[in-house]
């Protein structure tokens, strides 16, 4: 199990050496591979049942740091340091791009970033996991407030009172009630509160730790996300897109299939209102997506939105609805992250932000802009993209649960997709430019920043096509009970 | 006589403290607070010193003609707590001075208009 | 070997106090700081020995001058005070190499040399409280520890250390004027001044009136040399306008001692749980305890100057630990204490980095920091770790003592005091993140930009304490068990 | 506000070796009436004070320099505490006299005389020293001319 | 018998005390505490052969000495201007 | 003793209050010898009148000698006496019976040193013995006591006056 | 040198009389505490002739029984003064020559005067004393120069 | 004998006290500060006196009576010196005594 260890050691390592040396890009590039590698062998070691566990030590009786690797977040680590490198290559080109200040920090903070990322996703108590979740959002701090004017400030300001505020405020709360009731703070299949709570305290308790990571951006706590925009576009791209938020639901994930249990939500229903708001906090994000002119804008309140697909489908408990969580971590990774890229690469090669600018820009930047058709596809659901399994999943899922309303949810929520992302599309291709760029075109990004983002547009499209392998991989440990 | 003694002596007490009190909170002028503070520790030296006191008994010194003796250990404690009284209004009044020689003026209220500006 | 084994309650005192006369005696100014820091080492260790003894033999008593208590004085040391006594003696002999720099300084020889002398006279009286078995050597102990402090305070560079000395000096010694008090009801009642003979001669008389006076005055007393919440006055300007080390040493140390005062007397003597809990003083400390966490936060954070902002913060602090006294179960006691611990490292650690910063900058208004994140990049980043640990980040030592006092709390199925708990933490997060939000987002100003880092012998004393406040956040066996097992001697009262 | 009468410097240089004498019996009477070191302390402090008071304090200072003052108030507490030590020599527990002695009891009473002396020193050189920081204080100020007086 | 010489210091005493607050002058009030020294000098003195232990009249001699000290500093420290 | 103190109260002259705050402790030296408390008496006297006297007067020497007129209500500090008053009488109402012999307070530890301190320290003051050898501890704590306040005034007083004029500057403005 | 020996002796009786124990100890002690007194006496200037004027005692025999006298006289005088309804009282300030030789003499005449109820010496120098007397008569009596005589013969003419 | 020696003391005392009130009395009904000097000094000297007379005969020829010598000695010689220096304080203050007769004509010792 040395091999959990390598991640973190690589990530400090490069942490050392960005300090020093000016080819730290290099570095970075390196580091990200070999943690990928190492990633991808755990990975395999997963597929074939290895469930081993990694005791730190203890402090006390209740708390220990330990780690574990199990599907689902060996899953999530191998999304996160794949898009890792990809976001690294990106980050170099934007980075040259906007000759943005101070990059050392940006990498280390980043390096860090993605050790605490690890971290989560092997953690294998509550306690690891909230020690590393905090770790998290300390290390993305100093990257949201990277420009360090006054309204990078403001924006790093905010988000950190949000996400430390909410964990400190309910999820520590929750952390305690939770030692006090299972004594222990483990991850165990199918629960480990589930024959001592009673419905209302597990109803409480999933509130807290709901509400308590702020990075799930579930709706009343998501200010914080369209306020981080403010941060560079990689930044955005890599952490609002894959890590951060990927964080906070996938530790709900946790939460709800280790602590408290699916078969427990189901039988006791507690997680009945939870359907509900996430079904809101989908359909009011996707309008207020809507309304914003600023692409990044569009493009957090978008990702809110998706954030609250996985939340529902965690809500809704049944074997199914939770495989199509899983599936949607990486779909709407993969799609976001292009969205993200493209936008970036808009704003350095056109330096323009808003979407009524973009008219005629998908002549001048084909390939960008096709990238962007394919992520928006995805995000959307349509068939030929990889988007649509995991929704499909989430919808089967509603079915088991007879919460069969929930399918109208998607679907309308689907067609606001549309109606955020598809006008983007048409205005670059068919609506004419505007004179004044005649004088001064508009050239295609950096080839640094397309090849990304049409790789990840590529990789939408060929998940498509392994459907199969995902479901075979999830079944065996998620398994209809 | 003793019952008299008795009664005014813890009165005394309750009086002095009063007094010291009041006049350490209420006045303003430093010198002041500390003569106040003084009195206030005085008081304490009767509230030790009075239950101490045996009537008919004599001062804590073995001689011959008397046997039955006052408590000794009222007396050690408040003569620590004199000195002690003492060291800690000389050291108050050597702040007071060079108070006197930063500020020009050793009242509360206008030393802490002072430090505002 | 084994004689010197048996006189270490005794050393542990007389060590610093030999120590503080030969300073005053020679007065030349380096040979008064090797002094120092020989003796601080050495107390240290004999509280370490003193620790290992206790845990190998239990109490230990030791009668001073021969006669055997309650004749003589007598010290006896048990789990709680070795502990406390470990902190007082860990903490100043961390801040003493850091001393050098900065006084050498200021101060010409003889003041210097007269500096150290009033620092180990602190030390001297904290000791001595600590130790003793004896109530008046209580009072005369805190006289040598409050009196030495004041002149440390006054020698501040700032004029207004004066005021702040002056106003410590006048509630000080009201403190100890009640605590004298307090005594003095208790021996009418009994006769002795013997702390544990007292303790075993309290029951019979329990709820008479001047027991329950005593309590009062005593509890009154105490709280004010704690600045417990609404007696906190003097400690804002006493920490902000007196020399960095005066501050860290007494913020590390002094408010620790009250505390564990406190602890003697609600459990040791006053039996706990037969008495302390039937008084309505659990109550009143609890209120006083949050209205200190909440209101000195606020006041913490609208604070332009961090030292005095970083005081208020001790008082919040102080709040957190009264609460866990309040609630006296062990594990609350456990929390309580185990804050004692983690307070001490950290505020003692950050009040040095600011003297660093003092020592270079000259001015510790926050507004001078803008942007100094980069020029003294040790310091800060120091300053944001023990930051953390303040908050009660995970992975530092603060998490632990808070993570026990909310334990203790939700025990008592009193979860609302979790979430001020919590909430309260959120305050500090405030605080803390103006500091580091100056420091490190905002330009650096011109005297900021020439500024070099802090020398290296003012910087590896607070590394010293930062690592320890990492170090407890994760090995406990150290601070949280070794208070836990106190905790177990308070509640049950055993002495 | 005094002017230098003959009539107080002819009674004070009759009186200041009395009181000297008097603090001295007090010191070392402690054992058999009321009387110490504290006492006697202060007696001693007061004769200085009262030559100072008179003859001013520069020509105090000779007679007692405050450097060698300076040196003695923690020689005082050195005595104190050294006699404590002495004990662990003795291989008694801190501040028993009992082994000084022939016997405990005269080992006790050479012990308390001691201490006693410790006492007198360091009050007697405290209590003086404060008044040369006072008092002195008070004729730099004048030699400044910018007190009032 | 010597209670009633104690009781006549005492009378005394208080008409000194009454002389020391109310004296319109500085000077009035130092006179009238160097009468009640002299004063207390005696008591102290009736006191020590009322109880029966006359062998206390050190406190009386150190206290005459202390007044004389306390007197002449009163002397010499004082500021004409604000009597 | 008591119209003193209001005396101390009421007077602005700061030279009148010590006139009375010498006279005071001079009666409470007094009280002492009444309760057989015979060197508790000598040292408030040599003490109190003695020293604090000539002490208080040497400041007066160096600061103004009238006190400013009082500014603020005094309805807090009444309060606060008036609390603390009323704890003291609570407590010391029913304390053990003047004079008694038989009460806790003189039979509990001060027999023991009565009969056994002429025996054990050769010191018939019994006061002295116990001050010097029972409790002797107390009585080092004492000394360094006033070492600690002797060296707390030479660090305000003496200093060299170079300390003395920079420390009118105040800090903030001399960045 | 003389005054030295002169001044132990006298100290060293002044410490039998006050201490009412006669130890071996003490003895010593007292011994060594009277040398040392003596010697920071002399130290500060204190011990000469006019700081221990030994000589005088043999004198004083006879002086002091009639200065008691002439106290005892004056403070009756006084007395009836105060107690009178009327206080008869006719304050008078005047200058007095003091004929004694000695810094000595004069001090022991101008305290014999004020000792004296009734008049008091307000001010002393060299030779001149001003005296403020509580009567004229007072005055009067005291302006005969009968005390002045007595003094010098006292003070035995030696004086320096 | 020993009724004699009881009886004198006896009467000592008693006169001692009254001198002390009668002193004390002066130093309320005399007007100006000089004047009260005078009332002082009877206390100090004939009231002192008696006094201490009445106590030294009760207690013989002993170490108390030399102490009792010794205490009075000193008050004789402390007391003058203190009014003395008073009375000068106050002149030199300014204070004028009120005076029926003033044969100074307003020149006084060592003013020229
Ligand atoms: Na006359
Ligand atoms: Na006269």
């Amino acid at each position: 199990m040395s091999t959990i260890m390598i991640p973190l050691i690589g990530t400090f390592f490069i942490l050392l050496l960005n300090r020093f040396s000016n080819f730290r890009e290099t570095v970075t590039l390196i580091t990200s591979i070999l943690l990928f590698a190492a990633v991808y062998k755990i990975f395999i070691c997963v597929m074939d049942g290895d469930r081993s566990e990694l005791l730190i030590f203890s402090i006390t009786t209740g708390l220990k740091f330990s780690f574990h690797v199990e599907p689902l977040g060996a899953l999530f680590a191998l999304v996160a340091s794949f898009l890792w490198i990809v976001n690294s290559i990106y980050s170099i080109g934007y980075m040259r791009g906007n000759n943005e200040p101070r990059q050392t920090q940006f990498y280390a903070a980043f390096a860090i970033a993605l050790s605490a990322t690890m971290g989560i996703a092997f953690s294998a108590n509550l306690f690891t996991l909230f020690v590393f979740y905090e770790v998290l959002t300390l290390s993305t701090y100093p990257l949201v407030a990277h420009r360090a004017d006054p309204n990078a400030r403001i924006g790093g300001r905010i988000y950190l009172i949000y996400l430390i505020g909410a964990s400190i405020v309910f999820f520590i709360p929750a952390l305690l009630w939770t030692l006090i009731l299972a004594g222990n703070l483990d991850f165990k299949m199918g629960g480990i509160i589930s024959d001592v709570a009673s419905p209302g305290t597990t109803g409480i308790l999933l509130a807290l730790f709901v509400f308590g990571i702020g990075k799930a951006a579930l709706m009343p706590l998501h200010r914080w996300l369209p306020s981080a925009m403010v941060a560079p576009t990689p930044v955005s791209a890599l952490l609002h897109a894959v890590a951060v938020v990927k964080a906070g639901v996938f530790t709900i994930l946790k939460v709800v299939i280790y602590v408290i249990g699916s078969d427990h939500l189901l039988k006791t229903g507690a997680s009945e209102w939870l359907i509900y708001l996430a079904s809101f906090s989908l359909i009011a994000a996707s309008v207020i997506a809507l309304t914003k002119d600023n692409i990044k804008a569009r493009l957090a309140y978008s990702t809110v939105s998706q954030l609250s697909y996985i939340i529902l489908a965690a809500a809704i408990a049944t074997p199914l609805a939770l495989m199509g969580a899983a599936m949607h971590i990486v779909t709407h990774a993969f799609g976001k992250i292009t969205l993200f890229f493209v936008a970036g690469a808009i704003h350095t090669s056109a330096h323009k932000t808003r979407v009524s600018e973009l008219n005629g820009i998908g002549l001048s930047m084909p390939f960008t802009m096709l990238a962007f058709f394919i992520g928006a596809l995805s995000i959307i659901g349509l068939p030929p993209l990889v988007g649509v399994w995991s929704k499909l999943y989430i919808a089967l899922g509603s079915m088991e649960g007879d919460n069969s309303w929930v399918i109208a949810v998607l679907i309308i929520s689907s067609l606001l997709n549309v109606a955020y992302l598809m006008p983007i599309v048409i205005k670059a291709f068919f609506a004419s430019a505007p004179k004044t760029e005649t004088t001064n075109p508009i050239s295609e990004a950096p080839w640094l920043c397309v090849v990304p983002l049409s790789l990840t547009a590529l990789i939408c499209l060929i998940l498509f096509f392994l459907p199969g392998y995902f479901e075979s991989y999830l079944t065996d440990f998620l398994g209809p009970k | 006589m003793s019952l008299i003694l008795a009664s005014i002596n813890y009165w005394v007490t309750i009086i002095l403290m009063i007094g010291g009190l009041y006049i350490v909170v209420a006045h303003g002028n430093m010198v002041k607070k500390l003569v106040g503070l003084s009195i206030f520790q005085t008081s304490v030296y009767l509230l030790f010193l009075s239950p101490g006191k045996i009537l008919g008994g004599t001062a804590p010194i073995i001689s011959e003609k008397f046997e039955v003796y006052s408590n000794p250990l009222p007396h050690v404690l408040i003569l620590t707590a004199i000195v002690v009284g003492v060291a800690t209004i000389a050291l108050g009044m050597a702040l007071v001075v060079r108070i006197n020689e930063a500020y020009g003026t050793i009242e509360d209220d206008e030393v802490h208009e002072m430090e505002q500006d | 070997m084994e004689f010197l084994q048996e006189q270490l309650p005794a050393l542990q005192v007389v060590l610093p106090l030999v120590a503080a006369s030969l300073c005053a005696l020679f007065r030349f100014g380096y040979l008064s700081w090797l002094i120092t820091l020989s003796s601080s080492i050495l107390s240290f260790l004999v509280a370490v020995f003193l620790l290992l003894r206790v845990l190998e033999q239990g109490i230990i008593s030791y009668e001073i001058g021969g006669w055997s208590p309650p004749f003589g004085i007598e010290y006896r040391v048990d789990l709680i005070n070795a502990f406390v006594l470990l902190i007082v003696s860990g903490v100043s002999a961390v801040i003493v190499p850091y001393t050098q720099k900065s006084i050498s300084a200021r101060f010409d020889s003889t003041e210097q040399s007269w500096f150290y002398c009033m620092y180990l006279l602190v030390l001297t009286g904290l000791l001595g409280v600590t130790i003793t078995g004896d109530a008046f050597n209580i009072f005369v102990f805190l006289e040598i520890s409050s009196l030495a402090s004041y002149a440390m305070i006054a020698m501040g560079r700032d004029r207004r250390g004066l005021t702040a000395a002056y106003q410590y000096l006048i509630m000080g010694t009201i403190g100890a004027t009640f605590i004298v008090i307090g005594i003095g009801l208790l021996w009418a009642m009994t006769g002795t001044l013997n702390l544990y003979d007292l303790a075993g001669r309290l029951p019979e008389i329990k709820n008479t009136r001047p027991v329950l006076a005593a309590l009062a005055f005593l509890t009154v007393g105490v709280s004010l040399k704690l600045a417990l919440f609404p007696l906190h006055l003097w400690l804002p300007n006493a920490y902000a306008y007196g020399p960095s080390v005066a501050s860290a040493f007494l913020a590390g140390t002094a408010t620790k001692v009250a505390i564990y005062l406190l602890l003697r007397f609600f459990f040791t003597i006053f039996g706990g749980a037969t008495f302390f809990t039937e008084t309505p003083l659990p109550e009143i400390l609890k209120i006083l305890a949050l209205l200190a966490m909440f209101a000195a936060s606020i006041v913490a954070i609208f604070q332009s100057n961090i030292k005095r902002m970083l005081a208020y913060s001790s008082v919040a602090q102080i709040g957190f630990i009264v609460l866990g006294i309040s609630y006296a179960t062990e594990t609350s006691l456990t929390g309580a204490m185990t804050h004692m611990f983690n307070h001490a490292i950290m505020k003692a650690g950050l009040f040095l980095l600011l003297g660093a910063i003092m020592f270079r900058l000259g001015s510790v208004k926050i507004e001078a920091l803008s942007g100094i994140g980069r020029k003294m990049p040790l310091t800060m980043a120091g300053f944001v770790i023990l930051g953390l640990s303040l908050i009660g980040a995970p992975g530092t030592a603060g998490f632990i003592s808070k993570w026990y006092l909310g334990l203790g709390a939700l025990e008592q199925g009193e979860w609302w005091i979790l979430v001020l708990i919590v909430s309260a933490s959120l305050l500090t997060m405030i605080y803390i993140g103006r500091v580091v939000e100056v420091a490190y987002f905002r330009e650096p100003t011109d005297e900021v930009v020439q500024l070099k880092e802090a020398p290296s012998e003012m910087l590896w004393p607070a590394y010293l304490l930062i690592a320890a406040a990492i170090y407890f956040g994760f090995d406990t066996s150290f601070s949280a068990d070794l208070a836990r097992q106190a905790a177990v001697l308070l509640v049950n009262a055993v002495y | 506000m005094i002017r230098d009468t003959i009539i107080l410097r002819v009674v004070i240089k009759l009186l200041l070796p009395a009181i000297l004498l008097f603090a001295l019996y007090v010191q070392f009477h402690g054992d058999y009436g009321p009387g110490g070191g504290f006492q006697a302390g202060v007696a001693a402090a007061a004769a200085i004070i009262l030559y100072g008071l008179v003859f001013g304090v520069s020509a105090a200072r000779k007679i007692v320099p405050q450097k060698f003052l300076f040196s003695l108030i923690p020689i005082g507490v050195l005595v104190f505490s050294g006699t404590g030590i002495v004990s662990w020599f003795f291989g008694a527990n801190y501040l028993d006299y009992s082994p000084f002695g022939s016997d405990s009891k005269s080992g006790q009473h050479l012990g308390i005389l001691i201490v006693e002396l410790g006492v007198f020193i360091t009050v007697f050189s405290t209590m003086l020293a404060i008044f040369y920081s006072f008092a002195g204080r008070s004729e730099i100020l004048s030699l400044d001319g910018d007190t009032d007086k | 018998m010597f209670s009633v010489g104690l009781i006549a210091v005492l009378v005394s005493l208080v008409l000194a005390m009454v002389r020391a607050i109310m004296g319109p002058s500085m000077f009035d009030r130092v006179l009238a505490a160097n009468s009640t020294a002299t004063l207390a000098v005696l008591s102290l003195s009736l006191l020590g052969f009322v109880t029966g232990r006359p062998d206390f009249l050190d406190i009386a001699i150190l206290y005459t000495l202390l007044n004389l000290v306390g007197t002449i500093a009163v002397l010499k420290y004082f500021h004409p201007g604000e009597s | 003793m008591v119209a003193a103190v209001i005396g101390v109260i009421r007077s602005r002259n700061l030279f009148v209050v010590v006139m009375l705050g010498g006279i005071y402790s001079f009666l409470m030296a007094t009280v002492m010898v009444a309760l057989d408390a015979v060197d508790v008496a000598m040292t408030e006297a040599a003490v109190g009148a003695g020293m604090s006297t000539v002490l208080l007067l040497a400041v007066l020497g160096l600061v103004k000698t009238r006190e400013a007129p009082l500014r603020h209500s005094p309805f807090i500090p009444l309060l606060v006496c008036f609390l603390t008053g009323a704890a003291l009488i609570y407590g010391t109402l029913s304390l053990p019976p003047f004079g008694r012999q038989d009460t806790p307070t003189n039979q509990h530890v001060a027999p023991y040193y009565i009969k056994n301190s002429v025996k054990e320290t050769g010191s018939p003051n019994i006061v002295t013995a116990v001050l010097a050898s029972y409790r002797g501890y107390d009585t080092l704590g004492e000394t360094t006591v006033i070492f600690t306040g002797g060296i707390g005034v030479l660090i305000l007083l003496s200093t060299s006056r170079r300390r003395r004029l920079k420390q009118s500057s105040d800090e903030d403005s001399s960045t | 040198m003389l005054y030295f020996i002169s001044s132990v002796v006298v100290f060293f009786m002044f410490w039998l009389v006050l201490s009412g124990h006669y130890t071996l100890m003490l003895l010593a002690i007292g011994a060594v505490a009277s040398i040392l007194v003596v010697g920071l006496a002399t130290r500060m200037a204190v011990i000469d002739r006019e700081g221990h004027p030994i000589y005088l005692l043999y004198r004083a025999v006879w002086y002091w029984p009639w200065l008691f006298w002439e106290i005892v006289k004056s403070g009756i005088s006084v007395s009836k003064i105060i107690l009178s309804p009327t206080l008869p009282i006719s304050p008078t300030l005047i200058n007095l020559k003091a004929t004694q030789k000695s810094v000595v003499g004069v001090v022991v005449y101008a305290n014999s005067i004020t000792l004296t109820p009734g008049t008091v010496s307000v001010e002393v120098e060299d030779n001149e004393i001003t005296v403020h007397a509580i009567t004229t008569l007072g005055a009067m009596d005291l302006e005969e120069g009968k005390m002045d005589r007595m003094v010098t013969k006292f003070e035995g003419g030696i004086g320096t | 004998m020993a009724i004699f020696i009881d009886i004198l003391s006896w009467a000592s005392i008693i006169i001692g006290g009254v001198f002390c009130i009668i002193g004390m009395i002066g130093l309320m009904r005399l007007p100006d500060l000089f004047t009260r000097l005078h009332g002082s000094s009877v206390t100090d000297t004939l009231g002192a006196g008696f006094l201490i007379f009445g106590m030294a005969l009760q207690s013989g020829l002993s170490l108390t009576t030399a102490k009792l010598i010794i205490i009075f000695g000193l008050i004789l010689l402390t007391s003058p010196v203190a009014t003395h220096a008073l009375a000068q304080a106050a002149l030199h203050a300014g204070i004028k005594p009120k005076l029926t007769v003033d044969k100074t004509g307003g020149h006084i010792a060592g003013e020229d």
